[in-house]
């Protein structure tokens, strides 16, 4: 009975876009409602304000970007923790001019890195691949600088930014999905209050199941209502665009590959979260001795909820 | 309107003010006056006479508080000094500038005041017309100040003081800019307004003419450091009128003046 | 023809002449629409997505008009603090330098903590725009003619008759001038604040336009914006100078002999 | 009072009063860090990375005095242009207005194209920084003495005379004011601009610490970087105010009596 | 310095410059000149007299050009035409107001005239301290205008206007503020400069009696349509001096003088 439902909020780190799907889906298609839910999408934007209203109990979820986020959140005492990650492989890439044959290459290019990517993932690319600080150039969402400068490159997700480079530059760009090399970081994952993990792990156990549904549904189903409130949300967005996010999500296997076939989507493993970390604190991004435990739980995830949605 | 200059002088003989020993030095170390000794008395009309830059306007603004002496003191009296101690001193001031508020149009000037006082445009209407026609000014009152000539404006400024019918006016030099037949004209009606109100009125002038015409007495300053070096007194009760003007009296106490103001300019 | 009406013509005229400069550098350089889209395609862009841009800019001139109100209420409501003695001027403007120099980008976030995402979008835009009408403010109301000042005592003014017929009025024409920079300011308050403290979607302000069509490398439509925003820069500075003017010109140099 | 040495503890004291009211709000309420961190937390986080927080400061504050250089050249070259006749600033003022909202953010990048990334910082910071001292500096050339004009006029003084002789002391207060805003300006200026161009990493300035620290939810740290902005803004403005005391003192009434 | 008051008068008959059915409207419809015919002569010193209001510094800003008359023309003749062609008017102007520049210093407000010619400070030196010693004011070169009386200030702008020699001299009601003695005593420096740079002196004033005493010719206005209503012509060779003022024809010329300002006051 919808006068029963839950009123919860789910803050986004961007606007509206395919790479939402799923949550939109969810809606649209009333899975969250079958659960009990009356979900309201909060979409973010360049700046990632959403974040901070989490553990102040602006709003119940939050959608994270990547694991490092998570592990500064236990840094800095902050009472939140992970309970699914969307997203097995972070979308993250460097994005290259078709001349660059190697991910060595990119070494003697031109890269624009947001900062926030400078304090993250590039630190990695320094520690294990060698690159270096000096060959970055801030990148400010807008590629025009990376399509006038023909020896450069630059960061994106696999999902959104090839696609303006190939719509405006005119050329199929090299891609180098960092997943793939190394960065084996979880993405778009639901953060929510440690609290709420506590006193109302059903409210929580509901919202991961439908989220999870959600996405199998725009994956596979039929997502043309979702997409019609994405753009809803987000005037700017076109139907090819969206359909080009889709196609490299599946490419890809951004959402549903690896751990995903046997554990369902949403998965995340103790083993994969420890790596990450590892990695991270031999790059120096981290600080060695970091409780991670306290940055996730597992205990919505790994259950095979929606399993039986995907194409065989 | 003719001034009734018969009537009789308001003048008393109680002292109003006193300054004892004023001295008035300037951040700049200038000593605008030193020693400084006078009286005001209770409704005369007295006149400060000196050359350019002795002090005149300096004790001006000391007498009605807009600046405080370096040393000396400055003594109220009687009634005066009740007011003053309740923060009600009736003072009028006309500036040696015309000191006009360039966003308010003649009227508003003269309205300045009263407005003040909390006394609104209806009200105050038929005191500042009086003021204006006395002046001469009635045909200008929407003007704004930079629409008038130099005379004009203060003529504003005269008729601004007088609005309020102060007790103790102080005049730097109103008249100045005024040609002879209006200056000739307001002096009559200059000591008119003192013969009916029955005011103080403290008045600076260069013309030696002029302030023998309208003084019952008169104080002649030298220069750097300014003090009084000379005192005239003119009979209150004299009638000042054209038969005055022209009198061998009144030559007298101008040439006897002219006199004093030449040893104030070279007293060694 | 400081007078005539062909004066309008001139800054018209002049805009024209940048655009197209603008339009031969595009063309000669043959430059990609990502770099700098020509005129033309701008103007497409404009016409065609005019539903969704208007309405974007009204969103944002709204802002923009609600904070310059508040800028001009706090800006002068500060200043008339401040004017009550310097010493109250020494001791708060720092705190008035604080809020000016405080990167709204870096605190918008914070502010969502506490306050609706409209009301920090306002914040934002107001705290960029009440300095120039603060300072410009209390630098009038403290050059008041000496003389002025002395009529005033001398005729037993209150504090707040003082200020409410001396101070104000001579320190109009430099509020005026402030209100002038306001003006710009709130404008480009409101789109900074969109950006860090606006909710995306439906409804929003210029700002999301620009950063969703930045994005999307939609440079047209970029630009198509920034020309709205330009327009409407210079229509609140054509607002405020008629505005100026009025208030002046029958009394201070600066608007005497015509309206800048 | 106004004059002694003791006028200096009033603002400072005015700033610890906030401070412990700032802490007292922590304490009682009970906030976590992450909402608003303690005062004691900030000055522990200041004190601890003050190697690369003043190192990020130094960076931001020598754009800032680059922006404000180049915004006083700007601005009072611009408005000596205007000045040359009313015609000429009523044709050109749309453009300098244009510049004033234009949002950096948003032409950031296409800057980025053209220019180097310390450059395009540094035209950020100008294009906020500059408008306020054209603007004050425009009225102050405008507000000359019709009197004084009329005698440099009958001395048959040129042009040229006339505006370094005239019509620059007279705008000298205003653009002194235009000044005071725009420092302030010239230093978030200077943080929009790191922000929307900056370079990052190593050797950058104070917006990338802000951007770190709010990514890394590091809180206490982003508000020792809001700090350090806020007493450079104050430095800026104390600085400024005592040049227009210097300039002023013997002759405009704002400046006669102290040093505001 | 004592003036030579016998030297011979540097007038001619020649014109200099003739007003031709003038006239002045203001945007605020107050028509201050109208059809006002007048004539200066070459080496002449003319004074303007008139009702406070009547448009004397309006005719003095019309000979300056500093504004455009509505109606009728002004003539220049002579060699002052080609020199105006040229672009290179000689003229001093004493302004009703001191109009000095706040920012300066006394002697950087007397440099200003010479500094826009092109003379240094150094090279300008001798002649501000002469002008400066003219006004008495030697001891005030450092000081600000603020820090100066009314007088003083005036006496700023006369030293000003007298420090460039100027081939025409307009000065209006230069004296007004100050006191008699000053006066006399500039009145004397005038005259000898007047005699010794052989120049054009345009002298607004409001004293019958300084008028009388150092014009060669007098013109009289009536006000509102201001325009000349009586001329006195003066010798200009006699000498002036003491003797003059004290002398029955200065007597009596000030008298017709002071009859046909009283006739301009009331025209009707
Ligand atoms: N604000 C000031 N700062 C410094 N010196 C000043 C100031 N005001 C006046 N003085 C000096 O004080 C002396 C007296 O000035 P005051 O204005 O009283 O003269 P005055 O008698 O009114 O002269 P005048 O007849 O010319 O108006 C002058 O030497 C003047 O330079
Ligand atoms: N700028 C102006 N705008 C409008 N009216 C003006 C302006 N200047 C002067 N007037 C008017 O023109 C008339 C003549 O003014 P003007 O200054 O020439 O008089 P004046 O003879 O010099 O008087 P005074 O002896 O008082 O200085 C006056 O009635 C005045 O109101
Ligand atoms: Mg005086
Ligand atoms: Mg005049």
């Amino acid at each position: 009975p919808a006068a029963a439902a839950d009123k919860v909020t789910f803050g986004t780190n961007w606007v509206a876009q395919a790479e939402h799907g799923g949550f939109y889906q969810a809606v649209v298609d009333g899975t969250y409602a079958k659960y009990g839910l009356n979900v309201t999408i909060l979409p973010g934007g360049p700046q990632a304000n959403n974040r901070l209203l989490l553990p102040v109990g602006k709003i119940d979820f939050y959608m994270g970007a990547n694991m490092l986020q998570a592990f500064s959140s236990v840094v800095e005492g902050i009472p939140t923790e992970i309970v699914a990650a969307l997203f097995q492989k972070d979308p993250q890439v460097l994005i290259a001019h078709p001349d660059v044959e190697t991910f060595e290459q990119l070494k003697t290019r031109t890269l624009f890195i947001s900062k926030e990517g400078l304090a993250s993932y590039y630190q990695w690319l320094v520690a294990d691949y060698g690159f270096s600080e000096n060959q970055v150039k801030p990148y400010t969402f807008n590629a025009a600088p990376f399509l006038v400068d023909k020896n450069s490159a630059m960061q994106g997700y696999v999902t959104s930014e090839p696609y303006a480079v190939e719509q405006q530059g005119g050329f199929v760009p090299k891609l180098f999905l960092l997943a793939d090399y190394g960065f084996d970081t979880y993405a778009t994952t639901i953060e929510t209050r440690t609290e709420l993990v506590k006193q109302n792990p059903d409210l929580v156990q509901r919202f991961v199941d439908a989220s999870i549904i959600g996405w199998y549904n725009y994956l596979y189903g039929d997502n043309t209502k979702a997409n019609a409130l994405i753009k809803q949300d987000n005037p700017e967005m076109t139907d090819a665009m969206i359909a080009f996010s889709i196609a490299k999500m599946k490419e890809y296997g951004i959402v549903d590959s690896g751990d995903t076939t046997t554990l369902g989507i949403g998965a995340m493993t103790d083993a994969r979260i420890k790596s990450f970390y590892d990695k991270m604190v031999q790059a120096k991004v981290l600080k060695p001795g970091i409780e991670i435990a306290r940055s996730y739980t597992t205990q919505f995830v790994n259950k095979g909820v929606g399993k039986e949605l995907a194409p065989k | 309107m003719t001034a009734d200059v018969n009537a009789p002088a308001p003048q008393t003989d109680a002292p109003l003010l006193a300054l004892r020993g004023v001295g008035k030095r300037f951040a700049n170390a200038v000593t605008a006056l030193d020693g400084l000794d006078m009286e005001v008395r209770q409704g005369e009309f007295l006149s400060l006479l000196g050359p350019s830059g002795c002090g005149k306007s300096t004790a001006l603004r000391l007498i009605a508080g807009l600046s405080e002496p370096s040393e000396g003191r400055l003594d109220w009296h009687g009634e005066e000094q009740a007011r003053r101690a309740a923060g009600q001193p009736s003072i009028g001031f006309v500036f040696q500038e015309p000191t006009l508020m360039p966003w308010a149009s003649v009227f508003g000037n003269v309205h300045l005041p009263l407005k003040l006082a909390g006394i609104g445009r209806r009200e105050a209407e038929p005191a500042i017309a009086e003021a204006l026609e006395l002046v001469g000014l009635s045909g200008f009152r929407d003007a704004y100040p930079r629409e008038l000539s130099g005379g004009m404006k203060m003529r504003v400024s005269i008729a601004r003081a007088l609005v309020t019918k102060p007790r103790l006016l102080l005049m730097d030099e109103p008249f100045a800019a005024l040609d002879e037949i209006t200056r000739f004209k307001l002096n009559n009606d200059l000591l008119d307004v003192w013969r009916r109100l029955g005011c103080t009125i403290v008045f600076v002038t260069h013309s030696v003419f002029e302030s023998v015409y309208l003084s019952s007495r008169i104080l002649v300053f030298r220069a750097r450091p300014g003090r009084v070096v000379a005192e005239l007194a003119i009979d209150p009760n004299q009638p000042r009128d054209e038969a005055f003007r022209t009198s061998p009296e009144y030559a007298g106490l101008c040439r006897e003046t002219s006199q004093a103001l030449a040893r104030a300019m070279d007293p060694r | 023809m400081e007078r005539s009406p062909f004066r309008w013509l001139l800054p018209i005229g002049v805009l024209a002449l940048l655009v197209a400069a603008w339009h031969f550098i595009v063309t000669l350089n043959n430059l990609p629409p990502y770099v700098l889209p020509a005129p033309g395609a701008v103007l497409e862009t404009l016409i065609r997505d005019r539903a969704v841009l208007f309405g974007s800019m009204l969103v944002t001139l709204e802002t923009t008009a609600l904070a310059l109100l508040l800028a001009v209420a706090g800006g002068v409501g500060l200043a008339l603090i401040f004017a009550s003695a310097r010493i109250v001027e020494f001791s708060l403007f720092p705190i008035a330098v604080i809020l000016q120099v405080t990167p709204v980008i870096a605190v918008a976030p914070l502010m969502l903590i506490y306050m609706s995402t409209d009301s920090a979008v306002l914040l934002c835009a107001w705290i960029v725009a009440f300095f120039p009408v603060l300072s410009n403010t209390t630098l009038g109301l403290n050059s008041v003619d000496p003389n002025l000042r002395d009529l005033f005592r001398l005729a037993g003014a209150s504090r707040w008759q003082t200020l409410a017929l001396l101070r104000l009025p001579t320190a109009l024409p430099y509020f005026l001038g402030g209100l002038r920079i306001a003006g710009g300011l709130a404008l480009i308050g409101a789109v900074v604040g969109e950006i860090a403290a606006g909710s995306a979607g439906q409804g929003s302000g210029l700002a999301f336009r620009i950063v969703e069509s930045a994005y999307r490398l939609n440079i047209p439509r970029l630009f198509a914006a920034l020309l709205l925003i330009s327009l409407a820069g210079i229509l609140i500075y054509a607002v405020l100078s008629l505005l100026s003017w009025l208030a002046l010109r029958r009394w201070h140099e600066s608007e005497i002999g015509g309206p800048a």
